[in-house]
């Protein structure tokens, strides 16, 4: 099973952390997760994917549209941290450049 | 993507599985509550198989996870929903050896419509959706889709990256 | 401990756990390593059922493991034991209902030779073996073994508490 | 899988932790940790059981086989904290009064 930490930064930018498979039954929580985010005001969002073992093309589409809500809010979603195998599905989706990965959490919306 | 007719049948790793050693087969509901029971099956199976390389695992992981997925959310779309669970199934079987890793996937809901051959990612980078089977295609070396005696028949090839 | 007679063929719980919607069932080697998935498999019947009760899911899952332990360890002591794994297989199937748990387990080992009926705590509390059939029985309400086929059949059964 | 958290008290009492499902698999290796513990001299150890979500009869076995090798060297095998999945297998195999489990790791040793 999937846990989602939240927090919100003093900056205002919202981290989100998905702590196991990131697969179609965690893809609807992180929906969830990345909507009441921006929904509460908080469109500049990092998604920290360090501890994310699995992602699959449901977990794709949720970052995405988390993603678009957050550009249409006039903010950001930014993916960092990636492990070798969500880095994977990145390479094989071609979404290495729409998600470009950040090697940091902190330093994910520096440019 | 499948270098073999889908309209013949053949003998490739379809045939095979069931002869391999160490396979594990599941037979289970196709609810999305079972992914984590598939997960946890390419995990004895990694067990069992400590030589296989993380980049196969990931690619195997990702193709089956995928196929499992569509079975789920589309080959029963057009069934009457109701209250009570309705007795939709699945069975996965996978295994491996020195060259390849192998699953067969089979459920009792409608045939597919698609032409695996046309399966592309989507025109537009921001789509929510319709990159399963384009991931699954990329992951693996052969994917075969068959309906056979109102069944889908699903079979996925790894072949195993030599280890360095 | 069995109410029915191992000897007459009977259409019990043996016979309706394979129409027991949402069963799960796995065909796996019987190795020790296997052991985890069968938890998982458990673990997966819980999820489907969040309704059974803690005291039911512990007897349950201590019989279940104590029937397999005894498949992996007993059931092929007498074969001869060889560098390369040997296709040593057995199928296990769970389900749920309102009112009880069932389990299946069978395997292609040497038949069973002890009477269930006499299955006992070991008479030395320092024992370090000889529990594991008697903490089965003690955990269930039937416990059922057949010779089928040149198969054993082992047929698990936990009436379930009522709710709270 | 388990893991076994193994540490030495200044009183020289040893506490062994199984973390996790002690079974078939996991008993050949606690009978090592409490085996290897008892012939470095620890013969008074306490098995912290907070952390077993699961024993069988092997786990059992490998429990009592330290006691004995404990008990052999001048010492003694307590269990602590069992958890109610532990507690109800030593209840069906009516061995709560070898295995007396008590109430906190720190005076398992007290009486
Ligand atoms: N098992 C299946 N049965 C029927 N149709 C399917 C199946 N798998 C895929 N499809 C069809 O192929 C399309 C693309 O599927 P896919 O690539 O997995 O993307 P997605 O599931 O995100 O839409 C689906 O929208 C569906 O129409
Ligand atoms: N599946 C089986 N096949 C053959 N013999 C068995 C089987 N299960 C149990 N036995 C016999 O019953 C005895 C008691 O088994 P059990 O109660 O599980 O204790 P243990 O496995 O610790 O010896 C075993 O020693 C074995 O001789």
């Amino acid at each position: 099973m999937i846990e989602f930490k939240v927090e919100t930064r003093d900056d205002g930018i919202g981290v989100v952390t998905p702590q196991g498979r990131l697969n179609m039954v965690a893809a609807r929580r992180l929906k969830e997760v990345l909507g009441g985010l921006v929904g509460d005001g908080t469109s500049r969002i990092v998604v920290d994917m360090a501890e994310t073992t699995f992602l699959d093309s449901s977990g794709l589409g949720a970052l995405i549209g988390g993603l678009k809500s957050a550009r249409q809010a006039g903010g950001d979603l930014r993916v960092a941290r990636p492990t070798e195998s969500v880095l994977n599905v990145f390479r094989l989706t071609n979404l290495d450049r729409v998600l470009r990965p950040r090697d940091s959490v902190e330093s994910a919306f520096d440019e | 993507m499948s270098d073999q007719d889908p309209r013949e049948p053949d003998a490739g790793p379809a045939a095979d599985i069931a002869s391999m050693e160490g396979r594990l087969e599941l037979s289970a509901p196709a609810d999305p509550e079972t992914m984590e029971l598939v997960h946890a099956l390419l995990e004895s199976l990694w067990v069992a198989h400590p030589d296989v390389l993380d980049v196969d695992r990931f690619r195997f992981e990702t193709a089956v996870i995928e196929i499992l997925a569509n079975i789920v959310e589309h080959a029963y779309q057009l069934e009457p929903v109701d209250g009570e669970r309705s007795p939709r199934r699945f069975e996965i079987g996978v295994a491996a050896n020195a060259d390849c890793l192998v699953a067969t996937l089979g459920d009792n809901g409608l045939p597919m419509a698609l032409d695996l051959s046309d399966v592309a990612m989507p025109e537009d980078d921001l789509a929510e959706s319709g990159r399963g089977l384009a991931l699954a295609v990329a992951a693996l070396d052969d994917l075969h889709y068959e309906r056979v005696g109102g069944r889908n028949q699903w079979t996925l090839l790894c072949r195993r990256a030599a280890s360095a």
